[in-house]
């Protein structure tokens, strides 16, 4: 006879699982609603979902209070792990995801807007990232993954373009080959420790010493691959720029954050205590994976001849800095991990957002792509603040200062400096001199070039709407103050982060 | 008020700038010039109240931006910096009073006074990332400028300009960066404040790396050969208000952070480094101004010429004793006033006749007597005639070198022959001789709008010349401090050797005590 | 012989090899997405040979998990695949790549 | 007295100033009165400094202000007259203001007249800061301010390809020797750690030969540019397509003998470093021989005064080089004054023969410039140094002070440079005024010029007559200051055999090149005659080609290095490489973008290569790992540590 469970309520902690499940319930309860009452605004769908994410922060903001207060909880048979990198990053997550919202509200109404469908997967594809964050579970992270990957290759597909059902498909196939890489790689570390939890798998590795390193070494390059994957790791990034060019603009931005900090984390608790332990083959491969994926992404970047193939190679290239973090691995390059992505979220989600507003119904005459280089030329003239917060976007992008990505980035290298990776820190730096390039190439042909003939001025931001607007400019402001809240931003994630012991 | 003078300095122009958008076009020139009074007026101010005699900071202004990492908006001033902000103001205030008239006028007067905030920005703050922010903001008008109202050629000039001073001032973030680490190293405290660092004694072997690091940086903005071969793209596509600030203020700020940082921080390194760098100085002398020589362009003359000049200013920075380096800071100004001066001159033809070609012209000393004769005025300050202000300038400049080396100043002293050659010669093909071009005959001379920029200009340069000491004065204070500051860091004993302790010198203030 | 853990192991390698060989291979939208099965499903050997090894359930809880998503991800990619086909009357690989560069 | 001072110093800069104003108009009689009254003004102060200076034998110093100040340096604008500044300053404003009268007339037709004047007294002005200064840094900014003055006066008719690039040739070859004179300006701050004139003179018996000896040869260097002293000479000659009033002025009375001012400024320092002076002394007989050499065969009357001035600056030199500063000193006054009146004299000639420069083409002019022919006769006396001339005393004396220094080689070399002399002054008198009138040929009005130009040179011809009258008085003046040698030949009988000998050489050559040259035969040369073919004739007319070499191994080179360094390394090795830098980035892309062929299959693969290559890495790593020792030995085994 089995004995019967007996588990008090109160050791489940579940205010841990509240976060997450916010917005699985919102989007069942946008389901409800459209079986109720069909045929709604996409508006209706819009604004719940963003008061769900505000219930959803609100849950964070709670979370954030008691971990203040006690430090990391275990939840729910300890499989959830509410620690300062799950907080910050489900700040990020949630964050990013309100700032997208509001982008479906396009003057243009495009296809996938108007089902509640895609609120709903929208809603529950940041469940499962939420998830994925919060717990040291592998079969959880696992899930998470898988159910964020599954409503976002959906997501992609319903932009309803010939070109997204590509990247839809691309994204797909590429994410199952991942999956199956992740599931060997846990299959690995279970056979090695008996255990599929991070922090017990490497109790237990550095407990027998890694006897057996070249199996673990196996498995390292499997997880590797996996989130090589999600992070758009040079040579596992290939999906990133067709996917991207397939889907809308504010998808595209949307992907290039949320996604990516989410792999961060769990690359972070899995990788964190294998650089720890000195494993000289992994700091080499990270190091060579991060110094390809930056240097590679930003010279294809250069031959780009479209903005949002562009901006995707960039954002590859953005990923392979703040893996530059995982590779030193101090409090402060975590740290800077997470300041980064706060800034790049600003940046990179208004400058994707400013080719969303310039996005037409139907592919311009003569153009094989949505937003190619010529589409922008002599926008000061016919769009003179457009332009200019277009190319404010850009240069923050480039890592001028005092604009919000500079700080991201001195931070970081500074990470790497006060690790003695100074070589690391000077190709980092570098590296911004060549994105600097094509960033320049855009800010080039809208402030320099002249307009292309038959282009009436307006084509530049027929998308816009006031919540588009205020998305930028909001976006703009961030990007410039960014100075400001710099000292409290720091203080918070570095007390995060710290805390969470890393 | 003048607690805050500073920031006011800083920020009126780009708080201006902002408002100015909302002013009409056809209003907006005045707009400039009045902003640009103002902002000049202020910076006289700044003089006024400029305590000459000390030699510390003035006008200190301390708010904590990020203080968690050590990053504070520091500004202050002394009689190094103090002149070059003044300068940044009057250049701006002439060159938009000058202006001609081009397409779309109010965005460029925006972009210089954005321009303005950034110069006066880099040479006012004290705080290393604050510095940098400043430093590479300053591209992004400049960028602008000459892509937009440049040349044929004036995209892939500017785009060069911006990557290449962009790359170097990286290497340099990196260094700063390590320097802040050191820093925090030593105190347990993270600051970027200049001052704080300038207190910090550093090893010589990391001294010689972080030096290696911020000479990137500066090297390229100077320009230093090898590394100058933007400039003469960005001069020679740029418009004339382009230039003339690029050449009077923006290189300037690669020969200041020389003096800011490098020497101060890293005087060990600066004597290691001194006879490689005097040697690329040498060549920057040498070899640009016979590169100066064979070109065809008047205006890409001057811009070599200025690459020419700026390597006596390395040269006296790198002097490292007081008459070197203060004479160094004076040709800083002394150049910015005659190279600013030159690229006005050469604005003034070229909005004549569109073209800079120097076969295009000849004896327009005919024609345009008073333009020959500012030209010729500014021809002979820029081959360093006594009594002009370039001369001060580069005297003391080789003056100083010489106590370091004498066979090195005695080659650098061939700037005063190779100089000489090109200008003149340059002078002669375009002044002197028979008007041959039919389209040079009628040519009017200079109007009133470029003498508001010209008459001052000639004035100063004499001025100056001949009375240097307002000016020579506060920079002679502060330099002095700052030697005595390497003399008592340095570590090794060649450094100490070299380095002369000021306060075991003489110090005159009249020459009556031998008679 | 008695057929021990290594042997499962060395099964479900084979199995993943040979389900990476497809995924590399096949141009047919289809049979791609059988091979991610297999690669899926030669985990599970794995997870439940290693499960039964060290007698706990963890492996097979995962292997459970590692089907359900497996089902899920072919409900998706299937549903991708026909909305592909009903376009472009074909499910083969070479045929999207419109998108290069 | 410092009134005085002040006043003689910046009359001619109000002068100037005044004339500038109407600089860009046409001409302006008053902008040539003003200046020239003004220099009078400035010569009357002068006249009061040297009488105060005489009679008290005390030096006049003022500090005006403070020019530059940092560190040690301290360097004021402070002027000091004394016996030797008194004197040139005498010398300058003398000789400026007969050529400031002389040019009003001289310039009369020219259109840039005002401009003239203002050039002219600028000169002037730097000329007596040069003379008053009492630092170096002070006589450097007279010395770079009369080389502006002089390009700006060679190159007065710019408008004269030959003009212009004259001027830029003075110039440049000025700046060249301005680089030593800098060189040795900052040697003196260094060692002495003063500019100061006494300090650091003061200073300098303490110090090391061979400093002083580097001093001596970087200041000389400065003085052989501005005194056109070989190799540096060939800018004298063609500067003389300036106006005549300027070559009078400046490249014969005063800014010429700046040098040889220096040297006896700088008499203290050359006093301890005998050797330089040796080696300036030979260098400026050397140079007085050669000069003479070229003026033998010269076709240009300008040219030939010119040639003849730098053959007198090389006397001077030799006086100074050999420690006789004040004979230096004095023959630089007395040359001054007969120099000016023969170029002067030739501007005459000029004049009436507008323009024409060839001697040859002159002859007879006697009658029709009775006035003129006087004057250029007895400076040319003078310039020969006949008794009882001016140039007798102070050039004579100069062949003695060689003689008694027992330098036999320098004294012959001068003695037969004397006897060069004048046969080529007379060479050029007796070609111009007398013989047949073979300016009638190219149908030439001569005429004889303004009156007033002929009264404003009296002054120079009565001192080129008188001038050796004050050699004791200056004697005893300015040896307060320099060394006191007096040069007497010991033995009377040598003195005679020597000073007769000397005039008797004089004479015969003067004599000479009157038979020779008054001749009816004489003809407009036409490059046929034997002695034009002759090697000795096409050395000598051209210069001994050094201006020809000067232009083909130094400018033509210098100009193809420029151009070379431009287009081949700046633009094709520098520039390229930096570009090369962006481009090679820029094809990396555009060479590995096929990666991203779209080809989702190839995704795949380089998904699953991807995972590979670092399996088979971490393989290669685990095992060795686990074989680390075995692989140390393996590696230790092939010489890896």
């Amino acid at each position: 006879m089995l004995e019967p469970v007996n588990i008090s309520l109160e050791s489940l902690n579940l205010m841990t699982l509240a976060p997450m499940l916010v917005p699985i319930v919102g989007a069942l309860l946008i389901l409800i609603i459209d079986f109720f009452k069909s045929e709604q605004d996409r508006s209706l769908y819009v604004m719940l979902s963003l008061l769900i994410l505000g219930i959803d922060f609100i849950f964070l903001i709670e979370s954030a209070e008691i971990f203040t207060e006690n430090g990391t909880i275990m939840g729910v048979f300890d499989v959830m792990l509410i620690d300062g990198l799950a907080i910050l990053s489900q700040f990020i997550i949630v964050g990013a995801s309100m700032l997208f919202i509001p982008l479906a509200l396009s003057q243009k109404r495009f296809h996938e807007f108007s089902y509640p469908e895609f609120f709903a997967l929208f809603l529950f594809m940041i469940g499962g990232f939420q998830f994925m964050v919060a717990t040291d579970n592998l079969i959880l992270i696992f899930v998470g993954l898988e159910t964020a990957s599954l409503a976002l290759y959906t997501l992609i597909a319903m932009h309803n373009r010939d070109k997204s059902f590509e990247a839809a498909v691309k994204y797909f196939t590429m994410g199952a080959l991942a999956a199956g890489f992740f599931s060997f790689g846990s299959m690995v570390f279970y056979a090695l420790t008996g255990s599929i939890e991070i922090n017990q798998i490497a109790q237990v590795l550095q407990a027998n010493n890694y006897e057996n390193i070249e199996f673990v070494l196996i498995g390292v390059v499997f997880m590797l691959a996996s989130f090589g994957f999600k992070l758009s790791i040079v040579p596992f990034h290939t999906w990133a720029p067709d996917v991207y060019e397939g889907s809308s603009a504010a998808m595209a931005g949307y992907m290039s954050i949320v996604p990516k900090i989410a792999a961060f984390v769990v690359a972070m608790r899995l990788f964190e205590f294998l650089i720890q332990s000195g494993i000289i083959w992994l700091e080499v491969i990270l190091y060579a994976l991060v110094v390809i994926t930056m240097t590679m992404a930003n010279i294809w970047a250069l031959v780009q001849t479209d903005v949002k193939r562009m901006l995707a190679y960039s954002s590859i290239s953005h990923a392979g800095f703040v893996m530059a973090a995982i590779l030193i691995g101090t409090t402060q390059a975590n740290s800077a991990l997470f300041l980064y992505w706060i800034l790049f979220s600003f940046t990179n989600l208004g400058s994707f957002s400013m080719l969303w507003i310039s996005r037409q119904k139907n592919l311009p005459a003569g153009q094989s792509s949505d937003h190619s280089y010529n589409k922008f030329a002599g926008m000061v003239k016919t769009a003179p603040i457009a332009a200019s917060i277009m190319a404010l976007f850009m240069l923050s992008l480039a890592g001028l200062p005092p604009f919000a990505l500079f700080w991201g980035k001195m931070y970081m290298i500074s990470s790497a400096v006060t690790a003695d990776f100074i070589v690391l820190a000077l190709i980092m730096a570098l590296n911004s001199a060549i994105a600097a390039y094509y960033y320049l190439k855009l800010i080039v042909y809208m402030f320099m070039k002249e307009p292309m003939k038959g282009s009436d001025g307006n084509v530049s931001v027929t998308n816009a709407t006031l919540s588009l607007k205020t998305i930028i400019g909001f976006a703009a402001v961030g990007t410039i103050f960014a100075f400001l809240i710099l000292n409290t931003l720091l203080e918070f994630i570095t007390a995060f982060v710290y805390g969470s012991g890393y | 008020m003048l607690d805050n003078i500073l920031s006011i300095l800083i920020f009126f122009p780009a708080l201006a700038a902002i408002l100015g958008f909302v002013v009409d076009k056809n209003s907006i020139r005045t707009y400039g010039v009045a902003v640009a009074t103002i902002e000049f007026a202020l910076s006289l101010l700044l003089w006024f109240f400029f305590d000459n005699s000390a030699s510390g900071m003035q006008f200190m202004e301390h708010i904590a931006l990020v203080p968690v990492f050590g990053i504070n908006y520091i500004v202050g001033v002394d009689g190094i910096s103090l002149f070059i902000i003044i300068l940044a103001a009057f250049f701006t205030m002439i060159g938009i009073a000058s202006l001609t008239d081009t397409k779309n006028v109010k965005n460029m007067i925006i972009t210089l006074l954005f321009l303005q905030m950034t110069m006066v920005g880099v040479f006012a703050s004290l705080d290393a990332i604050v510095f940098y922010v400043f430093w590479e903001l300053s591209l992004v008008p400049m960028l602008y400028i000459i892509g937009a109202w440049g040349g044929p050629l004036r995209i892939y000039a500017s785009v060069k300009f911006f990557l290449y001073t962009f790359a170097g001032s990286l290497v340099m973030l990196v260094g700063i960066l390590v320097m802040a680490y050191l820093y925090y190293q030593t105190t347990g405290q993270w600051s970027f404040a200049i001052l704080d660092w300038h207190r910090l004694v550093l090893p010589e072997n990391y001294q010689l790396w972080l030096f290696v690091a911020f000479f990137f940086g500066f090297a390229i903005k100077v320009p230093m050969f090898p590394f100058h071969t933007w400039l003469p793209y960005a001069h020679g596509q740029a418009p004339t208000i382009g230039s003339v600030i690029l050449a009077a203020i923006l290189l300037k700020m690669g020969t200041y952070a020389f003096v800011r940082f490098s020497l101060p921080m890293f005087p060990d390194a600066s004597v290691y480094f001194m006879f490689p760098i005097a040697i690329l100085a040498i060549i920057m002398i040498i070899y640009t101004a016979m590169v100066a020589y064979a070109q065809k362009d008047i205006k890409q003359l001057v811009a070599y010429s200025s690459v020419s000049h700026m390597g006596v200013i390395i040269l006296g920075t790198f002097a490292l004793n007081i008459e070197g380096i203060s004479g160094s800071i004076f040709l800083m100004i002394a150049h910015g006033v005659v190279s600013g001066a030159l690229f006005f001159l050469v604005g003034v033809i070229y909005d004549r006749r569109n073209t800079k070609l120097m076969s295009e012209f000849g004896g327009l000393a005919h024609v345009m007597p008073r333009f020959a004769t500012i030209f010729g005025i500014m021809i002979m300050a820029s081959v360093g005639m006594p009594l002009t202000i370039n001369f001060v300038g580069e005297f003391l400049s080789l003056l100083g070198f010489y106590q370091q080396s004498h066979i090195l100043t005695i080659i650098a002293g061939i700037a005063i022959i190779v100089g000489a050659i090109y200008m003149l010669s340059a002078y002669k093909k375009m002044f002197f001789g028979k008007v041959t071009k039919e389209e040079n005959k009628n040519l009017p001379d200079v109007n009133k709008r470029e003498l508001i920029a010209l008459v001052p200009l000639v004035i100063i340069t004499i001025w100056l010349g001949i009375y240097p000491k307002p000016v020579l004065g506060p920079i002679s204070n502060s330099v002095e401090s700052l030697v005595s500051l390497m003399h008592e860091k340095a570590v090794t004993k060649e450094a100490k050797a070299r380095i002369p302790n000021p306060s075991t010198l003489i110090i005159r203030t009249t020459a009556q005590e031998a008679y | 012989m008695e057929i021990g853990l290594n042997h499962y192991l060395v099964l479900s390698t084979i199995l993943f090899s040979i389900g990476l060989i497809g995924v590399m291979r096949r141009k047919n939208l289809l049979m791609l997405f059988f091979a991610t099965e297999i690669l899926l499903n030669s985990v599970n050997i794995s997870f439940a040979a290693i499960s039964h090894y060290n007698g706990d359930l963890t492996g097979q809880m995962f292997a459970f998990f590692v089907i359900a998503i497996a089902a899920s991800e072919v409900a998706v990619g299937l549903g991708l695949l026909i909305l592909w086909h009903k376009r472009h009357n074909n499910i083969d690989l070479d045929s999207m790549s419109t998108m290069r560069g | 007295m410092e009134m005085f001072l002040y006043i003689a110093l910046f009359a001619p800069l109000v002068g100037s100033m005044f004339a500038a104003l109407f600089s860009a108009k046409p001409k302006t009689l008053i902008a040539g009165i003003i200046p020239s009254a003004l220099l009078f003004v400035s010569f009357i102060a002068s006249s009061i400094l040297l009488v105060y200076v005489l009679q008290t034998g005390s030096s006049i110093h003022v500090e005006m202000m403070t020019w530059m100040a940092t560190g040690e340096l301290y360097i004021p604008f402070g002027f000091v007259v004394d016996q030797v500044s008194v004197t040139m300053m005498m010398v300058v404003t003398l000789v400026s203001t007969v050529v400031h009268v002389y040019a009003i007339g001289y310039m009369s037709h020219d259109k840039s007249f005002n401009r003239f004047f203002a050039w002219l007294s600028a000169f002037v002005f730097s000329m007596m800061i040069l003379v008053m200064s009492d630092n170096f840094a002070g006589l450097f900014i007279g010395w770079e301010g009369v080389g502006l003055c002089s390009w700006g006066l060679i190159g007065f008719w710019y408008h004269k390809e030959s003009a212009t690039w004259a001027a830029n040739e003075a110039f440049i070859m000025n700046r060249i020797a301005d680089l030593g004179m800098l060189i040795g300006i900052f040697l003196i701050y260094w060692n002495t750690g003063t500019l100061q004139y006494d300090e650091a003179f003061a200073a300098m018996p303490a110090l090391e030969t061979d400093v002083l000896t580097w001093m001596g040869i970087f200041l000389f260097i400065g003085a052989m540019g501005k005194s056109a002293q070989f190799p540096l000479h060939t800018w004298l000659a063609d500067a003389m397509e300036g106006p005549t009033p300027v070559s009078a002025l400046i490249h014969a009375a005063t800014m010429v003998t700046a040098g040889v001012y220096l040297i006896v400024r700088a008499s203290p320092l050359y006093d301890l470093i005998p050797n330089v002076g040796l080696f300036i002394a030979s260098l400026g007989a050397f140079v007085a021989l050669f000069a003479a050499s070229m003026a033998l065969v010269n076709r240009d009357m300008k040219r030939i005064i010119a040639y003849s001035t730098l053959s007198q600056l090389g006397y001077m030199f030799a006086a100074a080089g050999l420690g006789a500063y004040w004979v230096a000193l004095f023959h630089l006054m007395a040359h001054a004054f007969f120099k000016a009146l023969l170029f002067l004299g030739a501007g005459n000639v000029m004049h009436a023969m507008k323009d024409e420069l060839d001697p040859f083409k002159m002859g007879g002019l006697k009658k029709v410039m009775k006035g003129t022919f006087i004057m250029m006769t007895v400076a040319s006396v003078a310039l020969a140094g006949i008794f009882p001339l001016a140039g007798f005393f102070s050039k004579d004396l100069i062949l003695e002070v060689a003689f008694i220094d027992n330098h036999y080689i320098i004294y012959s070399v001068l003695l037969f440079t004397a006897a060069l002399t004048a046969f080529y002054s007379f060479r050029l008198v007796a070609l111009i005024f007398h013989g047949e009138e073979r300016y009638k040929l190219f149908g030439i009005d001569p005429h004889e010029a303004y009156k007033f130009m002929l009264v404003a040179m009296s002054p120079l011809l009565l001192l080129a007559v008188i001038a050796g009258v004050f050699k004791m008085t200056y004697f005893e003046m300015v040896t307060q200051v320099l060394p006191a040698t007096e040069y007497h030949i010991d033995s009377p009988i040598v003195y005679w055999i020597i000073t007769i000998g000397t005039q008797l050489l004089v004479g015969a050559a003067i004599f000479y090149a009157y038979k020779k040259y008054t001749s009816r035969d004489i003809k407009v040369p036409d490059g046929t005659s034997a002695m034009e073919k002759s090697f000795g004739y096409k050395l000598l007319s051209n210069q001994y080609y050094i201006p020809y070499i000067y232009e083909e191994f130094v400018a033509k080179p210098y100009g193809k290095i420029s151009a070379f360094f431009w287009s081949e390394i700046d633009q094709k090795i520098i520039d390229a490489s930096v570009d090369g830098i962006a481009k090679a980035f820029y094809n990396t892309g555009e060479n590995t973008r096929e990666m991203h062929s779209g080809n989702l299959s190839t995704m795949l693969k380089w998904m699953v290569a991807g995972t590979v290559g670092m399996l088979s890495l971490a393989v290669v790593f685990g095992l060795a790992a686990r074989h680390s020792d075995g692989v140390a030995s393996i590696l230790s085994a092939i010489g890896v540590k």
